[in-house]
């Protein structure tokens, strides 16, 4: 099993999700998270002063999947989440050794 | 009693209403401007002065500023527990309303100034000793200036001096006040480093427009009657609050690049404050001017103070106190019979001698306030730190102070 | 109609509004203590009843409140549809202004009473049979009990009970139906296991300006004009309520060690609600014992209620109720004629039957608002459950009782 | 002088600053429906008007709307500056009170009307140009509008047309603005794609409860003395409201199985707006009915626009547009002279020609607004682009606008 | 070393901390997110009109705990965070390679 | 590559994103959580009632290194955020498979 963390920019995040369950994946985790990168932050006036705001408001989404469609969900996020402007975000995938369903006790595959 | 009108009672009780409404505004809107952790503590600061100031008012405080004069300097202790202060009006101060309800409308003014005062220190004043010091502060520096000011008998006012609804007795006395104590209790931990961006935005626009609204009674009830006085007070705050908003707006658009909303926020309330000594005593374009010379100068003051290093966390030094300063001055300017047979004529009808009286009226009340304020924040600090410590200050006043969290 | 006096209505007219702004105030108040998945259930609670008990005020209330007398119980129905009720005074209860101005003027008296009760079961009752239940409570608590105290020819009233602006009629109504209605609802899933922290305190300060602000309009109007006895109503008001509010916190501080802002807000609500039915019938220095009275007694109400295992939510037994009972109480002890010739000698000018007058009255209101909304509660429920159940209770009133949620 | 009342100039007064707080109140109520990244912008879009309309009435606008009369079109440049407008009263408007208070009542009125059309172009149009067009629209739209119905003099109303408070002049000039700049601006990105859900509905409801506060002295002040006809205004105001929150709560929880919060602020506002022209000159069960209607009529208006496909973002078209349609028809049904002899009997007295008197008004006026807005956004898109490029409008006005986050 | 995590329905976090604690866990991570899933998204009315919500509030526990405990962990959560309705949430183990206290710089199980 | 998960106290993120810079490490993202462990809970008053409130909160930060960066970032996160005191947090390492850069499909090392 593989778990698929993505750091999206959250406008972008209707369009992953549709994109996602289209090649079957129906199931996922996200959170608002703030991101520093590459991309700069933007300045803010405050009462005449100017602050540059280095964390910039990001989706980060969490798909756990089985090993043989990583890479599909991969590409299917990646492709869904692209602009080609700065900040577009990061996939990283990490290994997972066990999932279980909380409500029937299910493991592996079938939990997902 | 014959004489009380119930249309003019009527409108100062509203008026006196209006006045309360704006500590718990003055709360918000600076609540909204600290980060989250001390919210609570800043909002309390203000909404405490009401219990603090109020009973110093009924057992000392209304006496001290309105009572009999002694030399004019300070009332005496006639109408301590509002002994004598009831339904027969007090010919001295308003002839057409009961004597309690002007009582009552001043207390309302006697409670927002401390509160004021309270924006310079955000965020980093430990709150015992900060009663302590606001109890002091309301009779050593409101009171006295009040009398001085306003008081039948008082020394500046038989000097000349105007001020119609709290240039002086309010937002300078404050404003100097909030100098001294930014000087004594320093800088926040992380200035310079850390934004302290405002927490909540919409809340200071909900505190600015409470603001406003309860301005217009602290401006038009200081006519004490629902006049032409009362007309003339109540547009003329309008019209300066407008004025400072738009000339903010304008100055920050060109300077940074962006109109922001705190900055249409602050410049009413700059507005509101510089206009606030001039307003029953000017006509309505010379408002519109009071409100512009007040946006682009307390701007000017509020973006620089950071190059002068000066924690002043809410700008209480460059709004209110300049506020103060620069609407005192301007009433120098602009006053005029013609608007208000019992005000004076300023300088541009051609009286430069109350341009002067006007400008020694800021002075006494600058330096009074200053250095009372000063001495008093510094002998409290001796008996009891007025600073958090430094895990207090990280942990905010909500938790460290009020054992409470703002959002859960 | 050449009575009316512009200067009252204007006064009766604002005072209006401010009663009015009161009810969303409350549910503001309300809804900032509550879980953030119930805020928006929480407030419409309060501001439906703006709706619901206007209309049943229009078509019933205000006839069986205030129409002509039938044997000192009721009114009778010759007021329904506002027949009658236009622009001539009604000098049975106000001479100066408008019929209809004391008609709507009251209508927002009728409105908030009910509103005050949601606190009690809160975050678990459902909306429709919340409706019902709070139409027959109107029609069969709210207006016999308002037409005994305040309508001419009530028999409360003719025994000489006295009630200035609300302490049997509004609080202790209430107060008592909330605790009718805690028992009958029982206690929050969670209750005691879980802390149920406020949600967001700075809408409970800002729901308590509102509510100060309004209490003016509630209190000060309650004198139906523009006089000494509106200023010296007034003026208990804001004494009352700081007074409280610096009670409670002392109390707090020292019973806890940390001074709350919630409790500052709570004290406040408790100062106010005590004074009420005594503002406009006792000098200035009783109400500020009033109000200290109130900040230790309410406070000690409220912090052992968790002894007794009542799940009184946001505390209307502990605060209305109670405030209701020591408010009326302590008129029957401080009242004087000299403050207001139209009230009465309390115990303390030497007139203890009065007090006793005054200690029937409370009995007669406490045990007939208990009685009756516990019965009628317990009808609603056998007809439509009143609460919801565990999912929907779990889920939020927002979600499972409007298909909304607050924040998004 | 002597006749000027001070009841009548302390209710016109308060009722002014009533109004004042309207505008805030407003943008709260949208900027709690917008996505957090909007808020600031939002909220801001009512805000300036202040400053924006305030200039512009000084210098031109009271001058176009009220000053002496060019052959039924608009009044002359007499009052520009406020020349003449003081202490005096203008026996044309307002015989007891302050000309100048009433200048400034009035001005509250401009203010609030291109605010409320905001609302429609919600969440994409760039500050700039949002200005420009709303000085012009002030000074094309609502000033004709306003003299022809409220001018002395104007042509409307020497036909006969009514409108008490602004049913005409307010809630349709703006409602049939909203259309054409909904038309002209198009549809926010993702639109009926996402959901746009309301960022925070508690301060939504907070803004529905400032402006029922305000409305009581937009419509009671609309007397323009503290009398019987205020009374009747008023009561009716509270009425309609409290009726239209009903009707549109009852509506949808027939037709979507839950009564929301939002549907019952929707219902409030669109109760309020619609007895707006009617409040003094019907009697209160009309009240009653004109709320219903415009809780159902609004409704049905509000959940058919998807289908049409407008992106009438917050509902300024089916809430105030029609709500200014059916409150000036409805007048010309309900209307009475038995309520107000200064008013006109309506067709349900037996008098037709009047309703199609109001009928021609309503004609007149949306036909003219809504074509004047249109060319005039168009025009202001031409020279700078109303909408906020892609980019921007994902980001948000309050980054991309104003530099400002409102959250932190 | 592993890393627990699992995503529940918040009101079920009070249970599950306290099963937690008593088999002797006493450090956790928690944080608000929103899932998506086979439990359906809730209906919201919106002005008249009907809108779908997906996401639903859920809580996601993080427990870094020894391997030979972490079985005991996903079955303690699994029991406490069980109601038998959809949407009871899902439990991940993940490996984790190191674990460092800041105070102490202690490492591995003296750390947690 | 490694993910290194920081639990920090929320004061500390300055300091701590600053070193990271001074090391070269130019991205990361950041969350807001609440943790519970040794350090204990506060005390709230609500009513005249105290309350213990256990979840206190933190912040998370996420870095995803190559490996051979992976112990220069977890010291220096030790040290800048290190302030003696219990409740300094934790930090956690483990394995990550792939990364990749949304914007340009970069993977591996090159996506950081
Ligand atoms: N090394 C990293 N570890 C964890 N998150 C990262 C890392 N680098 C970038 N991110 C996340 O990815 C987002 C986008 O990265 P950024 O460098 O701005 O643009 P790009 O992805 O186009 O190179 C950041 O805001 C941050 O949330
Ligand atoms: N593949 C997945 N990856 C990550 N999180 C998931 C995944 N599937 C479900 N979840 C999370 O678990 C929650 C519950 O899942 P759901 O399918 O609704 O019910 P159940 O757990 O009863 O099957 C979801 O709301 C989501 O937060
Ligand atoms: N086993 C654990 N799994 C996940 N997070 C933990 C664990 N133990 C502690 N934490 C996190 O680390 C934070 C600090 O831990 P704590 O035990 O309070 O202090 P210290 O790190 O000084 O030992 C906690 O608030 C929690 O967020």
């Amino acid at each position: 099993m593989k778990k698929i963390e993505a750091i999206i920019k959250p406008f972008k995040l209707d369009d992953v999700k549709e994109a996602l369950n289209e090649i079957g994946i129906a199931g996922m985790t996200i959170s608002e998270v703030k991101g520093y990168g590459r991309q700069k932050g933007h300045k803010e006036i405050y009462r005449g002063a100017e602050y540059v705001v280095d964390f910039l408001p990001k989706v980060k989404l969490e798909i756990v999947t089985e090993e043989s469609k990583a890479e599909e969900v991969v590409n299917t996020i990646r492709e869904a989440a692209y602009t080609g402007k700065i900040g577009d975000g990061k996939i990283f995938v990490l290994p997972v050794e066990e999932v279980v369903r909380v409500r029937t006790g299910e493991k592996g595959r079938e939990a997902i | 009693m014959e004489q009380i009108q119930c249309g003019d009672t009527a409108f100062i009780l509203v008026s006196a209403a209006l006045v309360l409404l704006m500590t718990p505004g003055l709360g918000l809107f600076y609540g909204g401007m600290v980060r989250s952790k001390n919210v609570l503590g800043t909002i309390m600061q203000s909404l405490i002065m009401i219990s603090v100031v109020s009973l110093e008012w009924v057992y000392l405080g209304y006496s001290m500023s309105f009572g009999p004069d002694i030399s004019g300097f300070v009332g005496d202790l006639s109408f301590v527990g509002l002994k004598g202060v009831g339904a027969a009006p007090n010919p001295d101060y308003a002839p057409t309303i009961p004597h309690m309800v002007f009582m009552i409308y001043q207390c309302m003014f006697a409670v927002i100034t401390p509160a004021l005062m309270t924006g310079t220190f955000a965020e980093r004043m430990r709150f015992a000793p900060f009663l302590v010091f606001s109890v002091l502060w309301a009779v050593l520096v409101y009171n006295p200036i009040c009398h001085w000011v306003w008081g039948a008998g008082g020394w500046l006012k038989a000097k000349g001096v105007l001020d119609f609804a709290g240039g002086l007795v309010v937002h300078l006395s404050s404003g100097a006040g909030a100098l001294a104590a930014a000087l004594v209790i320093g800088k926040r931990k992380g200035y310079g480093k850390e934004g302290f961006m405002p927490h909540n935005l919409p809340m200071t626009l909900l505190g600015t427009a409470l603001l406003w609204f309860g301005w217009f009674g602290f401006n038009g009830g200081s006519a004490l009657a629902a006049d032409g006085i009362a007309g003339v007070a109540f547009t003329n705050t309008h019209l300066a609050g407008m004025a400072g908003m738009a000339m903010w707006v304008l100055v920050e658009w060109f300077h940074r690049g962006y109109p922001t909303t705190l900055g249409a926020a602050s410049g009413a309330i700059a507005g509101l404050a510089t206009v606030t000594p001039a307003a029953g005593f000017v006509g309505p374009n010379s408002a519109i001017l009071i409100g512009l010379i007040a946006g682009v100068g307390c701007y000017a003051a509020v973006s620089s103070k950071t190059k002068i290093g000066l924690d002043d966390s809410l700008d209480v030094v460059g709004i209110h106190g300049l506020g103060g300063v620069l609407g005192t001055l301007c009433l120098g300017l602009f006053a005029s019979k013609a608007v208000n047979p019992g005000g004076a004529d300023g300088l541009f009808a051609g009286n430069s001698s109350f341009f002067m009286t006007q400008l020694f009226g800021v002075g006494v009340v600058l330096v009074y306030a200053f250095v009372v304020t000063f001495i008093l924040l510094k002998l409290v600090d001796a008996v009891s730190r007025l600073r958090l410590n430094v895990e207090d200050e990280v942990q905010g006043l909500d938790l460290s102070q009020h054992s409470e969290t703002a959002y859960n």
